[in-house]
Protein backbone atom coordinates (compact mmCIF):
# COMPACT_ATOMS: atom_id res chain seq x y z
CA UNK A 1 0.00 0.00 0.00
CA UNK A 2 1.78 3.24 -1.15
CA UNK A 3 1.26 6.42 -2.17
CA UNK A 4 3.73 8.88 -3.64
CA UNK A 5 3.53 12.19 -4.30
CA UNK A 6 6.27 13.68 -6.61
CA UNK A 7 8.00 16.37 -9.51
CA UNK A 8 9.77 12.81 -10.99
CA UNK A 9 8.53 10.71 -13.78
CA UNK A 10 7.70 7.17 -12.34
CA UNK A 11 8.56 3.63 -14.39
CA UNK A 12 5.85 1.92 -15.08
CA UNK A 13 7.30 -1.73 -15.62
CA UNK A 14 9.78 -0.91 -12.83
CA UNK A 15 6.44 -0.30 -10.46
CA UNK A 16 4.82 -3.04 -12.01
CA UNK A 17 7.63 -5.21 -11.35
CA UNK A 18 8.07 -4.15 -7.69
CA UNK A 19 4.04 -4.58 -7.14
CA UNK A 20 3.73 -7.98 -7.96
CA UNK A 21 7.18 -9.45 -7.33
CA UNK A 22 7.35 -12.76 -5.67
CA UNK A 23 3.32 -13.00 -4.86
CA UNK A 24 1.43 -15.58 -5.98
CA UNK A 25 -2.11 -15.07 -4.84
CA UNK A 26 -2.61 -12.04 -6.96
CA UNK A 27 -5.15 -13.19 -9.79
CA UNK A 28 -5.12 -10.30 -11.91
CA UNK A 29 -3.36 -6.32 -11.88
CA UNK A 30 -5.23 -3.16 -13.06
CA UNK A 31 -3.21 -0.07 -13.79
CA UNK A 32 -4.24 2.89 -15.11
CA UNK A 33 -1.94 5.42 -16.52
CA UNK A 34 -3.20 9.49 -17.32
CA UNK A 35 -1.10 10.96 -19.96
CA UNK A 36 -0.75 14.72 -20.96
CA UNK A 37 -2.68 15.50 -24.20
CA UNK A 38 -1.25 17.75 -27.09
CA UNK A 39 -4.77 18.60 -27.21
CA UNK A 40 -7.67 19.53 -24.60
CA UNK A 41 -11.45 21.47 -25.15
CA UNK A 42 -10.24 21.53 -28.83
CA UNK A 43 -7.20 23.94 -27.99
CA UNK A 44 -3.45 23.02 -28.44
CA UNK A 45 -1.88 22.59 -24.96
CA UNK A 46 2.12 23.05 -25.17
CA UNK A 47 2.54 22.50 -21.42
CA UNK A 48 0.53 21.92 -17.92
CA UNK A 49 1.40 22.57 -14.53
CA UNK A 50 0.27 20.44 -12.23
CA UNK A 51 -0.32 22.78 -8.31
CA UNK A 52 -0.81 20.68 -5.67
CA UNK A 53 -1.65 21.44 -1.61
CA UNK A 54 1.45 19.34 -0.01
CA UNK A 55 0.14 17.26 3.03
CA UNK A 56 -3.53 16.92 2.35
CA UNK A 57 -2.39 15.49 -0.88
CA UNK A 58 -1.27 12.31 0.89
CA UNK A 59 -4.29 12.92 3.14
CA UNK A 60 -6.50 12.53 0.98
CA UNK A 61 -4.98 10.06 -1.11
CA UNK A 62 -4.45 7.69 1.64
CA UNK A 63 -8.17 8.16 3.00
CA UNK A 64 -9.02 7.27 -0.65
CA UNK A 65 -6.77 4.05 -0.65
CA UNK A 66 -7.97 3.24 2.64
CA UNK A 67 -11.63 3.44 1.48
CA UNK A 68 -10.50 1.02 -1.99
CA UNK A 69 -9.11 -1.40 0.68
CA UNK A 70 -12.53 -1.24 2.68
CA UNK A 71 -15.03 -2.11 -0.06
CA UNK A 72 -12.49 -4.41 -1.95
CA UNK A 73 -10.32 -7.32 -0.96
CA UNK A 74 -7.02 -5.95 -2.77
CA UNK A 75 -3.72 -7.84 -2.43
CA UNK A 76 -1.81 -4.23 -2.95
CA UNK A 77 -2.30 -0.57 -3.93
CA UNK A 78 -0.44 2.02 -5.55
CA UNK A 79 -0.97 5.63 -6.40
CA UNK A 80 1.30 8.25 -7.60
CA UNK A 81 0.79 11.89 -8.95
CA UNK A 82 3.29 13.88 -10.08
CA UNK A 83 3.26 17.59 -9.48
CA UNK A 84 5.12 20.88 -11.48
CA UNK A 85 5.34 21.32 -15.12
CA UNK A 86 4.95 18.66 -17.72
CA UNK A 87 4.53 18.33 -21.47
CA UNK A 88 2.58 16.51 -23.54
CA UNK A 89 3.04 12.37 -23.88
CA UNK A 90 3.74 12.94 -19.91
CA UNK A 91 3.16 10.58 -17.44
CA UNK A 92 0.89 12.37 -15.05
CA UNK A 93 -0.97 9.49 -12.23
CA UNK A 94 -0.72 5.74 -12.22
CA UNK A 95 -2.78 3.91 -10.08
CA UNK A 96 -2.19 0.36 -10.14
CA UNK A 97 -4.38 -2.67 -7.58
CA UNK A 98 -3.91 -6.13 -7.13
CA UNK A 99 -6.84 -8.54 -6.17
CA UNK A 100 -6.97 -12.07 -6.39
CA UNK A 101 -10.21 -11.79 -8.67
CA UNK A 102 -9.88 -9.47 -12.01
CA UNK A 103 -13.70 -7.37 -10.94
CA UNK A 104 -12.34 -6.12 -7.94
CA UNK A 105 -8.89 -5.22 -9.26
CA UNK A 106 -10.80 -3.83 -12.36
CA UNK A 107 -13.46 -1.66 -9.93
CA UNK A 108 -10.85 -0.37 -7.11
CA UNK A 109 -8.38 1.28 -9.93
CA UNK A 110 -11.67 2.87 -11.15
CA UNK A 111 -12.52 3.81 -8.08
CA UNK A 112 -9.76 5.35 -6.70
CA UNK A 113 -8.87 7.28 -10.11
CA UNK A 114 -12.76 8.82 -10.18
CA UNK A 115 -11.99 9.39 -6.16
CA UNK A 116 -8.59 11.04 -6.77
CA UNK A 117 -10.03 13.40 -9.84
CA UNK A 118 -12.59 15.11 -7.49
CA UNK A 119 -11.24 14.49 -4.11
CA UNK A 120 -6.92 15.04 -4.48
CA UNK A 121 -6.40 18.97 -3.84
CA UNK A 122 -4.60 19.35 -7.62
CA UNK A 123 -5.03 21.82 -10.01
CA UNK A 124 -3.99 21.83 -13.93
CA UNK A 125 -3.19 25.25 -15.29
CA UNK A 126 -2.08 24.53 -18.84
CA UNK A 127 -0.45 26.66 -21.84
CA UNK A 128 -2.09 27.18 -25.11
CA UNK A 129 -1.88 29.22 -28.12
CA UNK A 130 -3.94 32.07 -26.30
CA UNK A 131 -1.90 31.69 -22.87
CA UNK A 132 -2.52 30.19 -19.55
CA UNK A 133 -5.83 28.91 -18.34
CA UNK A 134 -6.67 26.73 -15.19
CA UNK A 135 -8.55 23.87 -16.34
CA UNK A 136 -12.04 23.78 -15.25
CA UNK A 137 -13.49 20.65 -13.35
CA UNK A 138 -15.81 18.59 -14.94
CA UNK A 139 -19.18 17.74 -14.52
CA UNK A 140 -18.54 14.28 -16.09
CA UNK A 141 -15.91 13.47 -13.10
CA UNK A 142 -18.25 14.49 -10.59
CA UNK A 143 -20.81 12.21 -12.46
CA UNK A 144 -17.94 9.29 -11.82
CA UNK A 145 -17.04 9.68 -8.37
CA UNK A 146 -21.39 9.51 -8.09
CA UNK A 147 -21.42 5.97 -8.98
CA UNK A 148 -18.95 4.73 -5.81
CA UNK A 149 -21.75 6.58 -3.39
CA UNK A 150 -22.38 3.67 -1.22
CA UNK B 1 -5.61 32.03 11.83
CA UNK B 2 -3.43 31.24 8.53
CA UNK B 3 -5.38 30.72 5.44
CA UNK B 4 -4.32 28.87 2.03
CA UNK B 5 -5.16 29.34 -1.50
CA UNK B 6 -4.68 27.87 -3.97
CA UNK B 7 -4.84 27.68 -8.41
CA UNK B 8 -6.46 31.05 -9.56
CA UNK B 9 -7.98 31.65 -6.16
CA UNK B 10 -3.86 31.92 -5.18
CA UNK B 11 -3.45 34.18 -8.49
CA UNK B 12 -6.27 36.25 -8.15
CA UNK B 13 -6.13 37.16 -4.33
CA UNK B 14 -2.31 37.84 -5.57
CA UNK B 15 -0.94 35.98 -2.56
CA UNK B 16 -0.56 32.01 -1.48
CA UNK B 17 -1.57 32.29 2.03
CA UNK B 18 -2.17 35.21 4.67
CA UNK B 19 -2.56 35.37 8.70
CA UNK B 20 -5.80 36.96 9.78
CA UNK B 21 -7.07 37.85 13.42
CA UNK B 22 -10.79 36.41 13.09
CA UNK B 23 -13.73 38.37 14.84
CA UNK B 24 -15.41 36.57 17.39
CA UNK B 25 -18.57 36.56 15.18
CA UNK B 26 -17.37 34.12 12.29
CA UNK B 27 -17.50 31.17 13.55
CA UNK B 28 -18.27 29.08 10.58
CA UNK B 29 -16.57 28.51 6.82
CA UNK B 30 -19.20 30.13 5.49
CA UNK B 31 -19.01 33.33 8.07
CA UNK B 32 -15.00 33.41 7.48
CA UNK B 33 -15.41 33.31 3.26
CA UNK B 34 -17.94 36.40 4.00
CA UNK B 35 -15.83 38.07 5.71
CA UNK B 36 -12.68 37.70 3.47
CA UNK B 37 -14.62 39.35 0.85
CA UNK B 38 -14.31 42.26 2.58
CA UNK B 39 -10.69 42.49 2.89
CA UNK B 40 -10.02 43.90 -0.16
CA UNK B 41 -11.57 44.18 -4.26
CA UNK B 42 -9.50 41.61 -5.66
CA UNK B 43 -10.55 39.02 -2.10
CA UNK B 44 -14.43 40.37 -3.25
CA UNK B 45 -13.91 39.57 -6.71
CA UNK B 46 -11.73 35.88 -6.45
CA UNK B 47 -14.66 34.71 -3.52
CA UNK B 48 -17.90 36.03 -5.54
CA UNK B 49 -18.99 32.37 -6.66
CA UNK B 50 -19.14 30.47 -3.73
CA UNK B 51 -20.46 27.47 -6.05
CA UNK B 52 -16.54 27.44 -7.14
CA UNK B 53 -14.85 28.20 -3.84
CA UNK B 54 -14.12 24.94 -2.23
CA UNK B 55 -12.73 25.08 1.65
CA UNK B 56 -10.32 22.57 4.06
CA UNK B 57 -10.19 23.07 7.22
CA UNK B 58 -6.80 20.85 8.82
CA UNK B 59 -6.33 18.88 5.14
CA UNK B 60 -9.88 17.55 5.21
CA UNK B 61 -13.11 18.61 2.55
CA UNK B 62 -15.47 20.66 4.75
CA UNK B 63 -19.12 21.89 4.10
CA UNK B 64 -19.25 26.10 4.86
CA UNK B 65 -21.51 25.59 7.62
CA UNK B 66 -18.31 23.55 9.68
CA UNK B 67 -16.99 25.27 12.83
CA UNK B 68 -13.70 26.89 13.21
CA UNK B 69 -11.09 27.57 15.74
CA UNK B 70 -8.67 29.84 15.91
CA UNK B 71 -5.59 26.98 15.70
CA UNK B 72 -7.24 25.81 12.48
CA UNK B 73 -5.61 25.33 8.75
CA UNK B 74 -7.87 26.78 6.21
CA UNK B 75 -7.39 26.61 2.57
CA UNK B 76 -9.86 27.93 -0.05
CA UNK B 77 -9.50 26.36 -3.44
CA UNK B 78 -11.39 25.43 -6.83
CA UNK B 79 -12.75 21.99 -7.68
CA UNK B 80 -9.78 20.22 -8.05
CA UNK B 81 -8.66 18.77 -11.32
CA UNK B 82 -5.82 16.37 -10.97
CA UNK B 83 -5.68 12.68 -11.98
CA UNK C 1 -3.39 -3.04 -33.15
CA UNK C 2 -1.17 -6.03 -31.72
CA UNK C 3 -2.18 -9.38 -31.20
CA UNK C 4 0.31 -11.58 -30.25
CA UNK C 5 -0.30 -15.79 -28.99
CA UNK C 6 2.85 -17.01 -27.60
CA UNK C 7 4.60 -19.49 -24.96
CA UNK C 8 7.30 -17.07 -24.10
CA UNK C 9 6.83 -14.61 -20.89
CA UNK C 10 5.86 -10.91 -22.10
CA UNK C 11 7.77 -7.82 -19.88
CA UNK C 12 4.55 -5.67 -18.94
CA UNK C 13 6.90 -2.36 -18.89
CA UNK C 14 8.40 -2.62 -22.47
CA UNK C 15 5.13 -3.03 -24.20
CA UNK C 16 3.57 -0.31 -21.82
CA UNK C 17 6.72 1.56 -23.35
CA UNK C 18 6.48 0.77 -26.76
CA UNK C 19 2.25 1.29 -26.83
CA UNK C 20 2.98 5.08 -25.05
CA UNK C 21 6.07 6.11 -27.13
CA UNK C 22 6.20 9.39 -28.62
CA UNK C 23 1.97 9.29 -28.82
CA UNK C 24 0.67 12.90 -27.38
CA UNK C 25 -2.87 12.73 -27.94
CA UNK C 26 -3.28 9.70 -25.53
CA UNK C 27 -4.97 10.92 -22.23
CA UNK C 28 -5.00 7.36 -20.40
CA UNK C 29 -4.21 3.85 -20.74
CA UNK C 30 -5.72 1.09 -18.87
CA UNK C 31 -3.41 -2.18 -18.33
CA UNK C 32 -5.03 -6.01 -17.19
CA UNK C 33 -2.31 -8.39 -16.37
CA UNK C 34 -3.69 -11.60 -15.40
CA UNK C 35 -1.58 -14.25 -13.10
CA UNK C 36 -1.51 -17.45 -12.22
CA UNK C 37 -2.67 -18.17 -8.69
CA UNK C 38 -1.49 -20.60 -6.25
CA UNK C 39 -4.85 -21.33 -4.61
CA UNK C 40 -8.23 -21.72 -7.15
CA UNK C 41 -11.20 -23.49 -5.65
CA UNK C 42 -9.73 -23.82 -1.90
CA UNK C 43 -6.87 -26.01 -3.68
CA UNK C 44 -3.43 -25.45 -3.85
CA UNK C 45 -2.31 -25.17 -7.33
CA UNK C 46 1.39 -25.95 -8.70
CA UNK C 47 1.35 -25.45 -12.18
CA UNK C 48 -1.32 -24.62 -14.89
CA UNK C 49 -1.09 -25.50 -18.44
CA UNK C 50 -2.97 -23.78 -20.67
CA UNK C 51 -4.03 -25.69 -24.15
CA UNK C 52 -5.09 -23.31 -27.11
CA UNK C 53 -6.41 -23.87 -30.48
CA UNK C 54 -4.20 -22.60 -33.02
CA UNK C 55 -5.52 -20.47 -35.71
CA UNK C 56 -8.85 -19.95 -34.18
CA UNK C 57 -7.56 -18.17 -31.50
CA UNK C 58 -5.50 -15.56 -33.43
CA UNK C 59 -8.92 -15.18 -34.94
CA UNK C 60 -11.23 -14.83 -32.11
CA UNK C 61 -9.04 -11.92 -30.60
CA UNK C 62 -8.37 -10.50 -33.71
CA UNK C 63 -12.42 -10.46 -33.99
CA UNK C 64 -12.83 -9.22 -29.68
CA UNK C 65 -10.43 -6.12 -30.67
CA UNK C 66 -11.94 -5.51 -34.18
CA UNK C 67 -15.26 -4.94 -31.49
CA UNK C 68 -13.55 -2.81 -29.18
CA UNK C 69 -12.42 -0.19 -31.76
CA UNK C 70 -16.17 -0.10 -33.13
CA UNK C 71 -17.23 0.63 -29.74
CA UNK C 72 -14.90 2.84 -28.39
CA UNK C 73 -12.45 5.86 -30.11
CA UNK C 74 -8.99 4.00 -29.16
CA UNK C 75 -5.32 4.97 -30.20
CA UNK C 76 -4.25 1.45 -29.39
CA UNK C 77 -4.92 -1.38 -27.94
CA UNK C 78 -2.41 -4.58 -27.06
CA UNK C 79 -3.33 -8.16 -26.15
CA UNK C 80 -0.95 -10.90 -25.11
CA UNK C 81 -1.95 -14.27 -24.32
CA UNK C 82 0.32 -17.57 -23.44
CA UNK C 83 -0.30 -20.87 -23.83
CA UNK C 84 1.73 -24.24 -22.29
CA UNK C 85 3.16 -24.77 -18.69
CA UNK C 86 2.91 -21.89 -16.15
CA UNK C 87 3.71 -21.66 -12.70
CA UNK C 88 2.19 -19.41 -9.57
CA UNK C 89 2.95 -15.76 -10.07
CA UNK C 90 3.31 -16.26 -13.76
CA UNK C 91 1.98 -14.19 -16.04
CA UNK C 92 -1.10 -15.10 -18.62
CA UNK C 93 -2.37 -12.29 -20.63
CA UNK C 94 -2.12 -8.75 -20.97
CA UNK C 95 -5.02 -6.47 -22.12
CA UNK C 96 -3.89 -2.61 -22.99
CA UNK C 97 -6.18 -0.07 -24.32
CA UNK C 98 -5.03 3.65 -24.81
CA UNK C 99 -7.98 6.47 -25.86
CA UNK C 100 -8.31 10.57 -24.83
CA UNK C 101 -10.63 9.81 -22.37
CA UNK C 102 -9.92 7.06 -19.19
CA UNK C 103 -13.96 5.87 -19.53
CA UNK C 104 -13.23 4.67 -23.29
CA UNK C 105 -9.86 2.85 -21.98
CA UNK C 106 -11.44 1.66 -19.03
CA UNK C 107 -14.83 -0.10 -20.54
CA UNK C 108 -12.91 -1.11 -23.29
CA UNK C 109 -9.89 -3.01 -21.74
CA UNK C 110 -12.07 -4.67 -19.53
CA UNK C 111 -14.76 -5.76 -22.45
CA UNK C 112 -11.43 -7.11 -24.06
CA UNK C 113 -10.95 -9.48 -21.47
CA UNK C 114 -14.35 -10.39 -20.46
CA UNK C 115 -14.85 -11.31 -23.84
CA UNK C 116 -11.44 -13.28 -23.77
CA UNK C 117 -12.79 -14.98 -21.14
CA UNK C 118 -15.80 -16.07 -23.02
CA UNK C 119 -14.70 -16.47 -26.47
CA UNK C 120 -11.17 -17.03 -26.65
CA UNK C 121 -10.41 -20.79 -27.25
CA UNK C 122 -7.65 -21.31 -24.13
CA UNK C 123 -8.49 -23.82 -21.76
CA UNK C 124 -6.76 -24.60 -18.55
CA UNK C 125 -5.63 -27.07 -17.07
CA UNK C 126 -4.57 -27.30 -12.91
CA UNK C 127 -2.12 -29.30 -11.07
CA UNK C 128 -3.08 -29.84 -7.80
CA UNK C 129 -2.33 -32.42 -4.43
CA UNK C 130 -5.09 -34.22 -5.79
CA UNK C 131 -3.72 -34.47 -9.06
CA UNK C 132 -4.57 -32.80 -12.36
CA UNK C 133 -7.63 -31.14 -12.65
CA UNK C 134 -9.23 -29.03 -16.18
CA UNK C 135 -10.55 -25.40 -14.96
CA UNK C 136 -14.27 -25.32 -15.54
CA UNK C 137 -15.75 -22.47 -16.89
CA UNK C 138 -17.22 -19.64 -14.63
CA UNK C 139 -21.03 -18.25 -14.55
CA UNK C 140 -19.65 -15.25 -13.41
CA UNK C 141 -17.65 -15.13 -16.24
CA UNK C 142 -20.68 -15.86 -18.69
CA UNK C 143 -22.29 -12.88 -16.28
CA UNK C 144 -19.12 -10.40 -16.95
CA UNK C 145 -19.33 -10.72 -21.01
CA UNK C 146 -23.00 -10.72 -21.03
CA UNK C 147 -22.92 -7.23 -20.06
CA UNK C 148 -21.65 -5.91 -22.64
CA UNK C 149 -24.30 -7.14 -24.81
CA UNK C 150 -25.45 -4.14 -26.89
CA UNK D 1 -14.12 -34.04 -42.86
CA UNK D 2 -11.37 -33.40 -39.96
CA UNK D 3 -12.25 -33.16 -36.60
CA UNK D 4 -10.50 -31.48 -33.58
CA UNK D 5 -10.85 -32.01 -30.05
CA UNK D 6 -9.42 -30.10 -27.20
CA UNK D 7 -9.07 -30.33 -23.64
CA UNK D 8 -11.06 -33.23 -21.66
CA UNK D 9 -13.00 -33.94 -24.84
CA UNK D 10 -9.25 -34.72 -26.27
CA UNK D 11 -8.21 -36.44 -23.27
CA UNK D 12 -11.66 -38.39 -22.90
CA UNK D 13 -11.95 -39.51 -26.84
CA UNK D 14 -8.39 -39.90 -26.75
CA UNK D 15 -7.06 -38.63 -29.91
CA UNK D 16 -6.57 -34.92 -30.48
CA UNK D 17 -8.20 -35.22 -34.02
CA UNK D 18 -9.75 -37.72 -36.70
CA UNK D 19 -10.77 -37.95 -39.93
CA UNK D 20 -14.26 -39.07 -40.56
CA UNK D 21 -16.49 -40.02 -43.23
CA UNK D 22 -19.96 -38.09 -42.87
CA UNK D 23 -22.98 -40.08 -44.05
CA UNK D 24 -25.25 -38.16 -46.31
CA UNK D 25 -27.69 -37.92 -43.65
CA UNK D 26 -25.31 -35.26 -41.10
CA UNK D 27 -25.98 -31.67 -42.38
CA UNK D 28 -25.59 -30.05 -39.07
CA UNK D 29 -23.28 -29.65 -35.81
CA UNK D 30 -25.97 -31.16 -33.73
CA UNK D 31 -26.27 -34.06 -36.28
CA UNK D 32 -22.34 -34.47 -36.03
CA UNK D 33 -22.11 -35.03 -32.56
CA UNK D 34 -25.15 -37.34 -32.55
CA UNK D 35 -23.17 -39.18 -35.14
CA UNK D 36 -19.69 -39.27 -33.04
CA UNK D 37 -21.44 -40.04 -30.06
CA UNK D 38 -22.27 -43.66 -31.81
CA UNK D 39 -18.34 -44.38 -32.51
CA UNK D 40 -16.97 -46.08 -29.53
CA UNK D 41 -17.68 -45.94 -25.55
CA UNK D 42 -15.66 -42.80 -25.06
CA UNK D 43 -17.06 -40.78 -27.97
CA UNK D 44 -20.46 -41.44 -25.91
CA UNK D 45 -19.50 -40.73 -22.96
CA UNK D 46 -17.19 -37.29 -23.77
CA UNK D 47 -19.97 -35.74 -25.78
CA UNK D 48 -22.66 -37.10 -23.26
CA UNK D 49 -23.88 -33.42 -22.55
CA UNK D 50 -24.22 -30.98 -25.08
CA UNK D 51 -24.72 -28.32 -23.05
CA UNK D 52 -20.61 -28.53 -22.46
CA UNK D 53 -19.46 -29.69 -25.95
CA UNK D 54 -18.87 -26.63 -27.68
CA UNK D 55 -18.16 -26.17 -31.91
CA UNK D 56 -16.29 -24.53 -33.91
CA UNK D 57 -16.16 -24.64 -37.94
CA UNK D 58 -13.46 -23.63 -39.84
CA UNK D 59 -12.50 -21.45 -36.07
CA UNK D 60 -15.59 -19.56 -35.95
CA UNK D 61 -17.74 -20.54 -33.05
CA UNK D 62 -21.17 -21.97 -34.07
CA UNK D 63 -24.89 -23.17 -32.72
CA UNK D 64 -25.70 -26.88 -33.52
CA UNK D 65 -28.20 -25.75 -36.01
CA UNK D 66 -25.07 -24.85 -38.06
CA UNK D 67 -25.10 -26.63 -41.60
CA UNK D 68 -21.71 -28.43 -42.34
CA UNK D 69 -20.06 -28.97 -45.95
CA UNK D 70 -17.33 -31.78 -46.54
CA UNK D 71 -13.93 -29.18 -46.41
CA UNK D 72 -15.02 -27.53 -42.77
CA UNK D 73 -12.72 -27.47 -39.80
CA UNK D 74 -14.93 -28.74 -37.08
CA UNK D 75 -13.66 -28.60 -33.82
CA UNK D 76 -15.44 -29.64 -30.42
CA UNK D 77 -14.24 -28.49 -27.18
CA UNK D 78 -15.65 -27.66 -23.93
CA UNK D 79 -16.41 -24.21 -22.67
CA UNK D 80 -13.36 -21.99 -22.61
CA UNK D 81 -11.41 -20.90 -19.53
CA UNK D 82 -8.55 -18.80 -20.91
CA UNK D 83 -7.80 -15.02 -19.53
Amino acid sequence: MTIRVQAEDFDVGAEYTAFTAGRTSIGGVTLFVGLVRDIAGGEAVSAMTLEHYPGMTERQLEAIEAEARRRWPLDDVLVIHRYGRLEPGDQIVLVATASAHRDAAFDSCRFLIDWLKTKAPFWKLEATPDGERWVEAKDSDDAAAARWAE
Amino acid sequence: MKILYFAWLRSKIGVPTETVDLPAEVTTVGALVDWLKTRSPRHAEALANSKVVKVAVNQEHVPYDHPLSATDEVALFPPVTGG
